[in-house]
């Protein structure tokens, strides 16, 4: 039973670098987005997070990912492309509906967008670690707690998919049936998740004390078994993407 | 002073009306080995969670009595505390894995990070006790990828590397099967042999008789009895709160055989092929 | 919860409640894992979130909320992400009128799940604005999306026609699962996650 | 007269690892224990028998009649398969609806459906118990409350899956009695388990499941008298019989009773050698 992930254990340039930074590249390709709206540039941010997948030998595991937003992406197009308030200049006409070039530019931007949100959070899941993604958070201070709940929510979930089909049986052997008319899925649904609900708060329970006895509430500073691993360049890069945010916005400012 | 004392203990569970535990009075010396029996109902895990301080601090309800742990009084201190005296270890062992670690190693590592030992220290307790609990061959491996008896196992150092005086195990063995129940009772074994205080709420009759120095018998609460195995197994209304002697010393009954001069019965085979052959 | 003295907004998390989060995780994940296998027409992917509100108070609701959708962001669909907001909303808003008495019914239950399906709509408008130009992906939300653009209606309020139509029905439905299962979990367990319990002496 | 028959099974998971390969069993009116190492195929099989997963190959026959077109939910009125997790199944606030559960699904009236719940909430002794909530009882008494929403369900046949793990002696006499009435009822009893002293108390024979495959089956008295094949699969002697062994007998008891009057005759003939 693994953990629930996407990470892709590969040696890369992108694997070795600091979470921290991965994290601050998706905030600020995003950000980038919106400080400098052009299609044309969005296409580029886009352009180099597609090579930093490359980079990461991660490109073809982002394809579901990307994949998954395809039907907002059709959304965008379709709407946007006929409905679009600004909708002057006719592209073609499917019927009495006729599709514009103004719509389809504004859906191109957002299409765009989206590509680079989807990219660039696939550059961070692919090639960072979890675990060590929430301890580098827990030592720049987030809460150890909420560490905590992240990384066993990765574990909880496979767990909780395998009990699914136990549950499955067991309600079927009492003569439960979930094939069928709307009605009769409807009247499965509490059998189902019925049992998992209750499990998992009772569950909550010994859990807790488990935790407790291994001294979870304890008030003292804790410590960490694992070394902090040394990042390269990591102040560089860093640096690097602030100072790109402060010239677009410069050249937004005076562009 | 005894490493447990237990004072007039009465504890009631919130929102309910019934003592679970009412008026238990008892001391566990260090090195002891303590078997608690009794039925399902008999309040034999409350006692466990009074002891390690879930009880009245995770478990509020109502409270009366005093335990003592350690030289600690239980009702003072948080449980955070009291855990570095006294580890409890329970019949689930999936539930007792924290589920955010990914490694056997890091598991174990979970308790020590939180009391902030420093990174030398931890490696070296933690290849103790896995080492100890004959799990070490796994320590890369996922805790919930384990087979039931060595997830305990895992469970068990993980508490024991926090070096508590005393180690409570509330039915260690009811979740697992045969192989995985025998490799927990090696253990057991082990630690009552290497001097470690030890309390053992257990099904298996053979096995308190194994382990135990002394049994204390619950029933609804109340403390029924506080004595030898051989005192405790030799009882003869033991079925009146719904247990068995081990099955030695139900032949031994029927067979007549005793320790000389007094009215108690063998509970170990070894004990009873002595006596068998001393009549 | 009307026995509950403490503060709903006590900031001094228990273990208990703490772990209630990525149980009330797991069982968002597993509530839209079977609706979609029994094929239900709703999300039903927030029964986890609501029943932390209820059990534990809107901090810990939000909390789940918000965690929930970042996971899901970094582990299977990056867009939800944006959601995490909303999912925060949503717990805080459960979690505030539980506190006020407003699951001691069912007529009560449905209009906690009124309140939060408009609350999610208004909370999630904005965001679809800004990061999809008001669409949601949702087929049948961007239909009445399209339906009330052709009939002249401003952006925004095309954009929050598109999330009522998907959140309010989902959100009642939720609401009324989680308050039946809440109704019938037994006190052993809901007393865990209440901290303003005393000790009583005996 | 009930009978089961597995005939030429074969079943995996994945293609690359069989779990059973022509596996053939006759059950029949004896009582029927079914132990074996975890991992021995002992759940695979109930859950072939129940619907739950389809054989490769082979045929699964109630009284001759081939079950392979109805499903787990169809079987369900026939044959009733007590899970070992009792908290994959429970879901209902209180004790009465959860046994009554059963029932109402395979289409008896409410009013039977209760009296049935009733009757099997009196077997496993917990009828004080109808309005509580089932996560209000200890894992053992939540346990029982399963075994009752399938005895509730009056089938033909009862499969249990190791029922008396975490029980304690009451819970086990408890079960006992159950399986006992059931056979006098007529009733098709198997049952899963690594509790070897209850299979030789209780059952009257004995199948041992080793990698997929029967190495002994018979009546229970024989088949535990196989030390060498027993330890082979892994698997211990009841210990009453290991108790006659640590006390230099060759003989194999599956009853106290048996050892204690074999001790006595001992004494009896041999005054001066015990």
């Amino acid at each position: 039973m693994g953990s629930m992930t996407l990470y892709v254990e590969k040696n890369s340039l992108i694997h070795h670098l600091d979470p921290l930074v991965k994290l601050l590249y998706v905030a600020a390709s995003i950000a980038l987005t919106y400080i400098l709206p052009e299609p044309l540039f969005i296409a580029g941010v886009l352009f180099i997070t597609f090579l930093l997948l490359v980079v990461g030998k991660v490109f073809r595991n982002s394809l579901p990912i990307v994949a998954l937003s395809m039907v907002l992406i059709f959304s965008l197009v379709i709407v946007q492309g006929f409905f679009h308030p600004d909708n002057a200049t006719e592209l073609f006409a499917i019927g009495p509906v006729v599709f514009y070039e103004e719509g389809l530019t504004v859906a191109l931007g957002l299409v765009l967008r989206v590509l680079v949100m989807v990219g660039a959070f696939s550059v961070l899941i692919l090639t960072t670690r979890p675990d060590e993604m929430v301890e580098r958070l827990i030592k720049k201070g987030m809460s150890p707690k909420i560490g905590h709940v992240i990384l066993s929510v990765l574990q909880l979930i496979p767990q909780m998919r395998a009990t699914m089909g136990k549950i499955t049986d067991a309600q079927r052997s009492r003569g439960m049936e979930t094939e069928g008319k709307l009605l009769v899925r409807i009247k499965a649904f509490f059998p189902l998740i019925g049992p998992v609900v209750l499990n998992s708060l009772n569950e909550t329970k010994e859990r807790s004390i488990a935790l407790e006895m291994r001294g979870f509430d304890a008030p003292g500073k804790k410590t960490f078994l694992n070394e902090e691993k040394i990042y390269p360049y990591n102040k560089q890069f860093a640096g690097m993407l602030v100072i790109i945010i402060l010239l677009a916005i410069v050249w937004r400012v005076i562009g | 002073m005894s490493t447990i004392e237990v004072e007039n203990l009465k504890y009631r569970y919130p929102d309910t009306t019934k003592l679970v535990l009412n008026d238990l009075n008892f001391s566990v010396e260090k090195g002891e080995c303590l078997g608690i029996i009794g039925e399902n109902t008999a309040g034999k895990s409350t006692l466990c969670y009074a002891l390690a301080g879930l009880v009245p601090h995770f478990y509020k309800g109502a409270y009366g009595g005093k335990v003592t742990v350690n030289g600690l009084v239980v009702r003072d201190h948080e449980i955070a505390t009291i855990v570095e005296n006294i580890g409890l270890v329970f019949e689930n062992p999936f539930s007792q894995m924290t589920g955010a670690k990914q490694t056997v190693y890091e598991e174990v590592a979970f308790g020590l990070e939180n009391m902030g030992l420093v990174r030398q220290e931890m490696h070296t307790r933690i290849e103790k006790y896995l080492k100890l609990l004959a799990v070490y061959s796994v320590k890369d491996k996922n805790p919930f990828d384990l087979s039931g008896g060595q997830m305990q196992r895992v469970a068990i150092a993980s508490v024991l590397a926090m070096e508590p005086e005393v180690l409570i195990l509330d039915e260690p063995t009811s979740q697992l099967d045969p192989q995985g129940s025998q490799e927990v009772f090696e253990v057991i074994e082990e630690l009552t042999k290497g001097g470690m205080t030890i309390i053992l709420v257990e099904h298996k009759m053979d096995k308190i008789a194994q382990y135990a120095d002394r049994v204390l018998l619950l029933h609804e609460g109340r403390q029924v009895d506080l004595d030898t195995p051989e005192n405790i197994f030799s009882r003869g209304d033991l079925t009146d709160f719904g247990l068995t002697p081990p099955v030695v010393t139900t032949i031994a009954k029927a067979l007549g055989i005793q320790y000389p001069g007094t009215k108690l019965y063998p509970v170990t085979i070894e004990e009873f092929k002595r006596l068998g052959e001393d009549k | 919860m009307s026995k509950n003295k403490r503060s709903m907004w006590s900031v001094k998390l228990s273990t208990a409640a703490i772990v209630l989060i990525p149980a009330a995780i797991g069982i968002n994940y597993l509530g839209k894992l079977f609706a979609s296998l029994l094929r239900l027409p709703l999300w039903l992917d927030s029964i986890g979130t609501v029943l932390a509100s209820m059990l534990a108070g809107p901090i810990i609701g939000a909390a789940s909320g918000i965690i929930n959708n970042i996971i899901f962001g970094i582990t299977a669909d990056p867009i939800s992400t944006v959601y995490a907001i909303t999912s925060g909303a949503i717990g805080l808003t459960v979690g505030i009128m539980a506190h006020k008495g407003w699951i001691s019914s069912i007529q009560k239950a449905v209009v906690v799940g009124l309140v939060t399906g408009v609350v999610a709509a208004i909370v999630s408008t904005p965001l679809n604005m800004i990061f999809w130009g008001g669409q949601t992906g949702n087929i049948w939300g961007d239909a009445f999306y399209t339906f009330l653009i052709s009939t002249n209606s401003p952006q925004w309020l095309a954009s929050f026609g598109d999330s009522i139509v998907v959140d309010v029905p989902d959100k009642v439905v939720t609401v009324l699962i989680s308050y039946f299962i809440f109704k019938g979990l037994p006190n052993s367990l809901t007393n865990i996650y209440r901290q303003d319990s005393e000790i009583e002496e005996i | 007269m009930k009978t089961f028959t597995v005939r030429e099974v074969d079943f995996s998971y994945s293609p690359i690892i069989p779990i059973f390969q022509g596996l053939t069993i006759d059950f029949d009116s004896r009582t029927t224990a079914l132990v074996g190492q975890n991992g021995a195929g002992k759940t695979t099989l109930v859950k072939l028998m129940k619907g739950l997963l389809k054989p490769d190959k082979g045929e699964l026959l109630v009284d001759g009649k081939s079950i392979s077109e109805q499903t787990a939910a169809q079987l369900a009125k026939r044959m009733g398969l007590v899970f070992q997790n009792p908290n994959d199944q429970v879901f209902k606030t209180n004790v009465l609806d959860e046994v009554m559960f059963g029932p109402l699904n395979i289409g008896f009236s409410k009013r039977e459906a209760e009296k049935q719940a009733m009757n099997a909430l009196r077997k496993v002794a917990l009828e004080s118990k109808v309005a509580e909530n089932p996560y209000d009882l200890s894992l053992s008494e939540r346990k029982l409350i399963a075994l009752a929403s399938i005895l509730a369900m009056d089938t033909e046949m009862v499969i249990f899956d190791e029922p008396t793990m975490g029980q304690d002696f009451a819970g086990k006499e408890k079960i006992k009695a159950i399986i006992q009435e059931l056979k006098a009822e007529g009733k098709l009893v198997i049952c899963i388990l690594h509790d070897m002293d209850f299979a030789a108390e209780v059952f009257e024979r004995t199948i041992v499941l080793n990698q997929g495959k029967v190495i002994l089956d018979d009546e229970t008295r024989e088949v535990f008298s196989e030390k060498e094949v027993l330890e082979k699969a892994f698997l211990e002697q009841p210990s009453v019989s290991q108790i006659a062994h640590a006390l230099g007998f060759e003989k194999s008891f599956i009853h106290e009773a048996e050892l204690i009057q074999f001790l006595k005759d001992v004494q009896r003939l041999n005054p001066d050698l015990s």
